[in-house]
């Protein structure tokens, strides 16, 4: 009986570790080549609008990144800069880096934008919501795309 | 006819020169006319009226010619936190009975309420310098205006950046 | 608790001397435009609104504030003495509450007397 | 970690993944057995302010703090009680108090629990049959800041022994935890990438040789669990009260993490 129960536990855990379809519903992840890919029916984003969701304290991606917006005097050197994004990377790059940073470097200190955490006392108001919704995430990777 | 011209009515005509008059003189001394009608209970308001600071800097400059190097500012380049922004200034002035800052007016431009501070010298003075620490609401121009017993006026102005917080 | 007046200065200086006198209040400064987080209640406007300095009962410095200045406000200025006297600062609150803070200046001449402010031989 | 699990699902059948597994989780602990608290030179706050807010800090009466400590002064000799007492009737003068803060956060031996130094004084209070202090108020920071101050330019030097073991370890959990929305622990910024900009702001060591110092943000001086509390909020997450267990930990591991410094209260910070 212990034995099945461990057996039926070790089970589940290896279950929840390794289906990872859902996780990034609707997006479709690719984990050799750490790319992230939208079905059709989303709709392609605005880059004036993730332009917006870029500045904005919700995201607060000026506090680690430098972009190219001479308009915001102070930004951040945490992580690496914005500046000819999209020439580095396909939209589907910039997108799992969005989605997850984590899944390409684990130690990385990057918020995940796009992913239902559990991490412990997080705040009432945020359980089990992603930061970002799927509209924003489109209207970032546009933007993040159209820095050249 | 009769009951329109009555006591009342003249009163009230008198009175309304007289505030006109008052007016008049307190606008010719170049203070911000909003503190007098500025009740403590009654202010908030969190975005900065650009507009309305623009109006009181004419108010106290009322087109004179500003005379250069009148005012010396020592203020950081950045300040750490918008509560605090150490300010010094000093006007270049003798402190002769002829020749002292009557008012020196402090304004950071986009402040809920522009104006910061009105220093009143007096020719006893003997170095028209003064520090304090001033609240900027986020990175905007200090404007330093230094008004002169004989009429001519004084203005420095200095950008300064705030430093937002992190995180929030 | 009752607020804290500071009050700094170099206490005897020659005839003449520039005095640079600091002043320090305890004072939160309330600008009016702050809301409680919770309750979103509107703390009212509560500031120091002029410092008056006096010397031997005579104004020599005047500050008028609004609500830009910062907490717990700190302000230098100068002043030239000719003789010993009563320095005497004023805060004056929102409520027209005035607190004082006085001080003598020790003024002396090239020789080292003491300029008193009255005459005693009359 | 998830990273590894992905690649084993696309490319290893599963024997090698729970040997994989295996092979990392012992890893991470040995791994984590080396992440000591050891930094090779410590550097206080005060290295990473701005020249305005270090003048602030130097001069005594440029310091607002310092109202705090003259205001503790009069609470120190304040009497009160049916007993007629005042600190000073006990413990003498304040100046008898150089090295006390030092020794806080403390294990009561009784209950075997960890207290700060604010709930000492109400601790004390209590014996003097008077009404406590609320948390975070004025009266009873100015107090903490007072004895903090007698002890201004000594050296930290905070022991770990045998009855604070355990408060220890708790708060080295806390401090590498991830946690909030966000999913950041405290090493994250304040060991590994101290120096870096954060916006404007220069990411310190967060160490807490200062407090109870004064911020410039809310112009008055507040607790460490107070500033603990606000970097919590920052990673948005649900912050542990004043005064808890938890807090109290993680102060005592911070303050073992700064020993070498001096003590700087009451500091002007941002």
């Amino acid at each position: 009986m212990k034995y099945l129960i461990v057996i039926l536990i070790l089970i589940f855990t290896l279950k929840n570790c390794f289906s990872n379809e859902k996780l990034y519903f609707p997006y479709i992840i690719d984990y050799n080549n750490f790319t992230a890919f939208k079905p059709a029916s989303i709709e392609v984003g605005d880059a004036i609008k993730g332009k917006v969701i870029l500045k904005s304290r919700k995201t607060n991606c000026l506090s680690c990144h430098n972009a190219p917006l001479p308009e915001e005097r102070f930004q951040g050197n945490f992580g690496p800069s914005l500046l000819g994004l999209g020439s580095r990377y396909s939209k589907e790059e910039i997108r799992i880096r969005l989605i997850n940073a984590k899944i390409i470097n684990p130690d990385s200190i990057m918020p995940s934008y796009f992913k239902t955490l559990d991490y412990p006392r997080t705040q009432k108001k945020y359980l089990g919501k992603t930061i970002l919704e799927v509209e924003e995430v489109e209207h970032l990777v546009e933007y993040l795309y159209s820095l050249k | 006819m009769k009951k329109l011209v009555n006591r009342r009515l003249f009163c009230g005509i008198i009175l309304g020169l007289f505030s006109k008059y008052f007016a008049y003189k307190s606008f010719a001394d170049g203070r911000p006319f909003r503190d007098r009608f500025q009740s403590y209970r009654q202010t908030f308001r969190v975005e900065p009226d650009k507009e309305e600071a623009e109006r009181i800097v004419k108010n106290i400059i009322k087109g004179r010619k500003i005379v250069p190097n009148l005012v010396d500012l020592d203020i950081p380049d950045i300040a750490e936190d918008g509560n605090v922004v150490p300010v010094s200034f000093s006007i270049n002035c003798d402190m002769s009975a002829s020749d002292y800052p009557k008012r020196v007016h402090v304004l950071g431009l986009e402040n809920p309420f522009p104006e910061i501070a009105i220093y009143e010298f007096f020719p006893e003075g003997g170095k028209a310098e003064v520090s304090f620490r001033c609240r900027l609401r986020k990175s905007s121009y200090l404007i330093v205006i230094a008004d002169m017993h004989d009429g001519s006026v004084g203005m420095k102005k200095k950008y300064i950046d705030v430093m937002l917080g992190a995180c929030s | 608790m009752e607020k804290q007046r500071k009050l700094k200065y170099k206490e005897t200086v020659t005839q003449g001397e520039l005095v640079k006198v600091k002043t320090l209040a305890e004072h939160e400064m309330e600008s009016g435009v702050r809301r409680d987080e919770k309750t979103g209640v509107i703390y009212p406007r509560l500031i120091i609104y002029k410092v008056t300095a006096r010397y031997n009962g005579k104004i020599v410095f005047q500050a008028n504030w609004f609500s830009g200045v910062s907490a717990n406000p700190y302000l230098a200025f100068y002043f030239r003495a000719n003789k010993s006297g009563l320095i005497e600062i004023e805060w004056e609150d929102d409520y027209s509450k005035s607190t004082f803070k006085r001080g003598y200046l020790k003024v002396l001449d090239k020789d080292g007397n003491e300029l008193l402010p009255i005459n005693h031989s009359i | 970690m998830e990273m590894n699990y992905y690649l084993l699902t696309t490319q290893f059948k599963i024997i090698f993944k729970i040997f994989y597994l295996l092979i990392y989780f012992i890893s991470t602990s040995l791994l984590a057995n080396n992440l000591d608290n050891k930094i090779n030179n410590v550097l206080s706050g005060y290295n990473f302010a701005e020249p305005s807010t270090r003048n602030i800090q130097d001069d005594d009466f440029l310091n607002p703090g310092i109202l705090w400590v003259e205001n503790g002064e009069k609470l120190w000799n304040k009497i009160e009680g049916p007993n007629k007492q005042s600190c000073n009737s006990c413990h003498g003068r304040s100046s008898n108090m150089k090295g006390i803060s030092l020794k806080y956060p403390m294990v009561i031996k009784k209950k075997k629990k960890l207290i700060n130094l604010e709930q000492r004084i109400n601790i004390c209070r209590k014996k003097m049959q008077v009404k406590k202090f609320d948390e975070e108020s004025k009266e009873i920071l100015s107090l903490s800041t007072l004895i903090g101050y007698k002890s201004r330019n000594m050296k930290l030097n905070y022991k770990v022994t045998e009855n604070n073991k355990k408060w220890y370890s708790l708060g080295k959990e806390l401090y590498f935890k991830k946690i909030g929305l966000m999913g950041l622990s405290c090493n994250q910024c304040h060991d590994e990438r101290v120096g870096l900009n954060l916006r404007a702001e220069k990411v310190s060591q967060g160490q807490i040789n200062g407090f109870p110092s004064y911020l410039l943000r809310w112009s008055k001086v507040v607790s460490v669990h107070k500033r603990i509390q606000f970097c919590n909020e920052q990673a948005r997450a649900v912050p542990y009260e004043i005064n808890s267990n938890e807090n109290n930990a993680l102060q005592l591991y911070l303050s073992v993490r700064g020993n070498g410094l001096n003590i700087e209260t009451p500091a002007v910070r941002k």
